[in-house]
């Protein structure tokens, strides 16, 4: 990063909501989970609160020595709590700037951009709801668990993961009260054809209404065939290298299938939740 | 504003600077491609001096392929390419929102070829609109990064037919990628140009070395960022000498310092783009902190300030 | 070498490189200009793949006024110009000194007119030297960094006095400055260049905004280092990909990852400048690490690694 | 500063008796003196601790926030101490590259090149030293003193300050046994002309067998003048930007006058010491 932002405020017009704020955040833990995950909580303003399911943040990460991350990393919201004043993200190091978000420590600031993206939708009629995802993903999924049961609403988490222990967030799905389900890559019950068995048993007992999932290709296109033959919705958080984070810039498009042809959506504004059937893996 | 006391710092200092005949309430704007209607969530977009918009293309166009973005040391690289909704969009469903702030509107226009340039440039020539830019130097259109704004002959050519399809201002945007900055920003004020904007982007490359693979979909793209800022600000000093139009600085510029700089090598205003990456709102406070550092030293024109770069002495080493 | 198990990662994997007709026993050398004799207080300059000495002119010359050099966000500008002691002090001292070490020595020449750049080149033409470096574009030397490497038609002109002046291996120093990288790359390479360096400094300016003075005592300078390395990979990029030389990669390269990409984007070598100031012993390390790298990743040979970058997949975006 | 330079130790060719080396320090302690200054006190290995006073470290400052010096920062050598493996800088917050020293906890790295330079020398018929210096100047002067000390040399050091409670190394110059006055310009002691009255009273009185001063050029030309009437030699340290440190670039040139006309002289490496005489102020 290269601009500290000072803490000078800046008005917006009169008459404009805004959907998201630049604010200057604290931080409270930073917490390893799992090797290779960290749960960072932050003391965050209420002005960039206001957050649903699905949404992201863009986090100006600090320069882990001798590396320059330079653009915001983009990462979904995994716990916001409007009323405590906290917002949480579960993050995996991958590079330079996840690298920065590591050095934290409680008491140190953090700017972040937020709530940024439209989350996830949940239909009067979708009941029954089946999560499947993987790693990190299982992150930008965590707060679909708490909307479903405010909206009293059925939910089962397939977590799939490499190793059993290393699955995430099954406390947390299982707080909210959803049926959790590992699947793992040691016992095969992670491959796609014993997934496939999975879901469709499920279906076969009326039990999905809808689909919700994350990132991989591979899963998606697993729950867009599904879909499509059973006549399933569902919604995909998606990823996209970002700059600004905002809609402004046209970095961060992904092409998805309309009725007339290919059109291209930026992931940060119209998504980065969109219909599994339009997503194209 | 209701102060009563002229002499209280929130009387809001005079920032306002003239780039041709159009006066700007203060130097700072956006660089076009950096800033859109989303901005508004984060700061009001009449603090600033002008609205500079993305640049537009006559037909519709998807972009480049992604990954469009990869960050640096210090910067950024990016190729957007110009994915457009073409002018009817712009006419129907951008203008009427534009015009409903103060802030006078620069709409950027580009186009492959000189007709085309020129048809677009009449066509956005419309009420509403107060200065239009022509991006003669995107360096991702044409193969290699040429651009018209790359030699001075086609330079002259494409500015001289945007001349003569519009009244309104008219702004040529260079390129660093040229070997001659100074002949092409001559060629561009001999063909009627009215201001000119150092600079767009540094053409550049990256390569990830776990895969092997261009980290840009296009495999090169712009530079922008503070590791171009002594380009951008080199070339702003070599056009402010050579030409009699003003200079709109661009490139790198991130903190007040930065837009001082700009000032000082004779910048009559600023853009801001990569920058507003980082932070969204930084535009609005280098127009607040400008205005503080206004008042704390005296200035009551920004004219005492642009163009004041001292020479150093002639002494011998 | 006295290790006896030929597995043992001390059995310094080769890491040799060929440029032309010279075999380099690896590829790292330094830039021209920040390497003196001075270095070898910090680490044992046979080390090194190649020596490449600061440039040098006919006569003497006192270079720039100071400051001479000014840091910046991720690099530097410098304005040394190019102090001179001369040919007879070359011959006479510095020659004597270098031939001492077993890595091939290269000496840099420049001048203002051919005829002066093309008696300089034959007069360093000397036993004990392995390669000429013609510094044909040092942004210092005539107004606003036009230099010969600023056109084709200069680049070739002044290559072919230097060729038929010298049998030695002659590499042609390139400049970012130049619209024109490719053109006045084949234009070196017709007129019998062995090999490209690709780049120099970056024409830049910086400001003191609080005296108002530029920073540099020569106004503009070069830029250097990491903050330029996107523009030096575009180069090397192109230039590999446009002629069938050997390039030497050039710009911002600090780090085991820079020295990959430069020779994944096909640089049969690499120098390294600015670095050397902030970490005197840079060079000795990357060389280290290389073989390391090279050891770790089963490279047998760094031919598998130059020119090894993958092109993106033609899917849509 | 950019590069972390990794701790992998690089030989020298065998026969280098090598001058300096880049080496990694610990921070001792790091305190404010004096309001504007601060000295520095690192844990350093003995190959950067064969030093003579008036050499200068090149310090690889680390990053304040928002700020990002590139280029190493010289810093004369305030105290030095092989047997302890101690070095000491005493230096002013100026800019970027001292305010990230600023910045230095106790325990925390710092890269060093040094020592560097030719320090002052102290020829057998200087008995009766007179050093003048002012600001952050004294700290380059201060290891004379313990050199002088050494020698069994006589030395007076004239302490240039605004107020005389900002007199630096005061203390340090009385312990080496030197007799210190202090000059301040509240009460105008430390106007050239009380100086020069000052040092022709010692002059007259056969105190005074050499000078030494640093920095300002103000001292210098008084020095200078009072040298080539009473033809008393001396020494400066003096000042230039630099890139290297080590004599590569060329950036730190200063001229000089020699018999023959004005010569380039690079501060790093035949300096940062030079005859009062030759200098140009
Ligand atoms: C909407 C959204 C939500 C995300 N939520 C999470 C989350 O909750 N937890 C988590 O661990 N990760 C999440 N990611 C991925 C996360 O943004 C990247 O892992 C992170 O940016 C990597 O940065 P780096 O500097 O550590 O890695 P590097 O690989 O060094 O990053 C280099 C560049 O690539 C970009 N990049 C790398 N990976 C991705 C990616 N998968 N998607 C988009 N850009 C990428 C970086 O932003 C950076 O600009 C999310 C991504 C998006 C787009
Ligand atoms: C041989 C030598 C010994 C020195 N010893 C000391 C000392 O013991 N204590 C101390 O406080 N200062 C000393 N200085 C001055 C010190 O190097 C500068 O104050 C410091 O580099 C300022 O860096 P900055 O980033 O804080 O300031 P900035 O003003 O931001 O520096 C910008 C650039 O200018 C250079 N610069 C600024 N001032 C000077 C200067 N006076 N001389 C050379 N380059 C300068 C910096 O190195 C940097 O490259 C010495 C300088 C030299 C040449
Ligand atoms: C993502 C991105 C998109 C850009 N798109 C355009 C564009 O459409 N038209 C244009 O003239 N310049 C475009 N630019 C260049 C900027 O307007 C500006 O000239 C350049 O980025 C240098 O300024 P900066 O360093 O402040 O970003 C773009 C730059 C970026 C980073
Ligand atoms: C202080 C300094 C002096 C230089 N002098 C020369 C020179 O004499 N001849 C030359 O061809 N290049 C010279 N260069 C350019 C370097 O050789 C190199 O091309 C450039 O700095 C880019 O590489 P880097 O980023 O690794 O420094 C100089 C660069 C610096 C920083
Ligand atoms: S990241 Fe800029 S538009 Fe999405
Ligand atoms: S600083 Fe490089 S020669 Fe002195």
């Amino acid at each position: 990063m290269t601009l500290i932002p000072s803490l000078l405020s800046v008005p917006v017009a009169p008459g404009i909501a805004a959907r998201c704020a630049e604010a200057r955040t604290v931080v409270l833990s930073n917490t390893p989970v799992n090797g290779e995950y960290r749960l960072l909580t932050l003391d965050a303003p209420v002005e960039v609160l206001a957050c649903q399911p699905g949404q992201f943040f863009q986090l100006l990460c600090p320069e882990p020595e001798g590396e320059h991350p330079f653009l915001r990393r983009p990462m979904s919201i995994y716990g916001y709590d409007a009323e405590a004043g906290q917002l949480q993200f579960l993050y995996k190091v991958a590079g330079a700037g996840t690298r920065g978000l590591a050095t934290l420590r409680p008491g140190d600031g953090l700017n972040v951009l937020g709530p940024l993206g439209q989350g996830f939708t949940m239909a009067d009629d979708w009941q029954d709801l089946l999560l499947l995802a993987r790693g990190v993903g299982l992150a930008t999924l965590a707060p679909l668990a708490r909307m479903a049961q405010q909206k009293g609403r059925r939910l089962t988490a397939i977590c799939s993961a490499r190793r059993p222990e290393l699955a995430m967030s099954v406390d947390l799905f299982q707080g909210y009260g959803a049926e959790v389900i590992v699947v793992h890559d040691e016992d095969g019950s992670s491959a796609p054809d014993a997934l496939r068995a999975l879901i469709e048993a499920r279906i076969t007992a009326g039990r999905v209404d809808a689909f919700y999932t994350c990132g991989s290709s591979r899963l998606l296109r697993l729950l867009q065939d599904l879909g499509a033959r059973h006549g399933i919705p569902g919604e995909i958080a998606m990823e996209q290298q970002m700059a600004c984070g905002l809609g402004m810039c046209q970095a961060c498009v992904r092409p998805f299938q309309e009725a007339d042809g290919i059109v291209h959506r930026r992931v940060c504004r119209e998504g980065p939740v969109f219909p599994i059937a339009e997503a194209i893996a | 504003m209701t102060h009563s006391d002229p002499l209280a710092p929130s009387a809001a200092p005079d920032l306002s600077v003239r780039v041709g005949d159009l006066t700007l309430a203060n130097p700072v704007m956006p660089a076009s491609g950096t800033f859109s209607e989303d901005l508004a969530d984060v700061f009001d977009l009449d603090l600033l001096g002008a609205h500079v918009l993305k640049t537009i293309m006559h037909g519709t166009r998807p972009g480049n392929p992604t990954p469009r973005v990869c960050d640096l040391q210090g910067g950024m690289l990016n190729a957007i390419g110009i994915p457009s909704k073409g002018v009817a969009y712009f006419r129907d469903q951008m203008l009427p929102y534009w015009s409903g702030y103060r802030a006078p509107l620069v709409v950027s226009i580009s186009a492959h070829s000189m007709d085309e340039f020129a048809r677009l440039c009449a066509e956005v020539s419309l009420p509403g609109v107060a200065a239009i830019e022509a991006n003669i130097s995107c360096p991702n259109i044409e193969a290699d990064g040429k651009a018209f704004a790359m030699r001075p002959d086609t330079t002259e050519q494409v500015m001289r037919r945007l001349r003569a399809a519009t009244d309104l201002p008219l702004w040529a945007k260079m390129t660093p990628n040229t070997g001659e900055p100074v002949e092409t920003a001559l060629a561009a004020e001999a063909a009627g140009a009215d201001a000119l904007v150092t600079a767009n982007t540094a053409l550049g490359m990256a390569i990830d070395v776990r895969t092997r693979r261009p980290r840009l979909g296009n495999v090169m793209g712009g530079m922008s960022g503070p590791a171009m800022k002594p380009i951008a600000l080199r070339m702003t000093y070599q056009c402010t000498r050579a030409c009699t139009i003003p200079v709109i600085g661009c490139g790198g510029i991130a903190t007040l310092d930065d837009v001082l700089e700009f000032l000082i090598a004779g910048a009559s205003a600023v853009q801001v783009g990569t920058a507003t990456f980082q932070s969204p709102t930084v535009m609005a406070r280098l127009v607040a902190e400008l205005a503080d550092w206004t008042a704390a030293h005296g200035i009551t024109d920004l004219s005492q300030v642009i163009g004041s770069v001292e020479m150093p002495d002639d002494e011998a080493a």
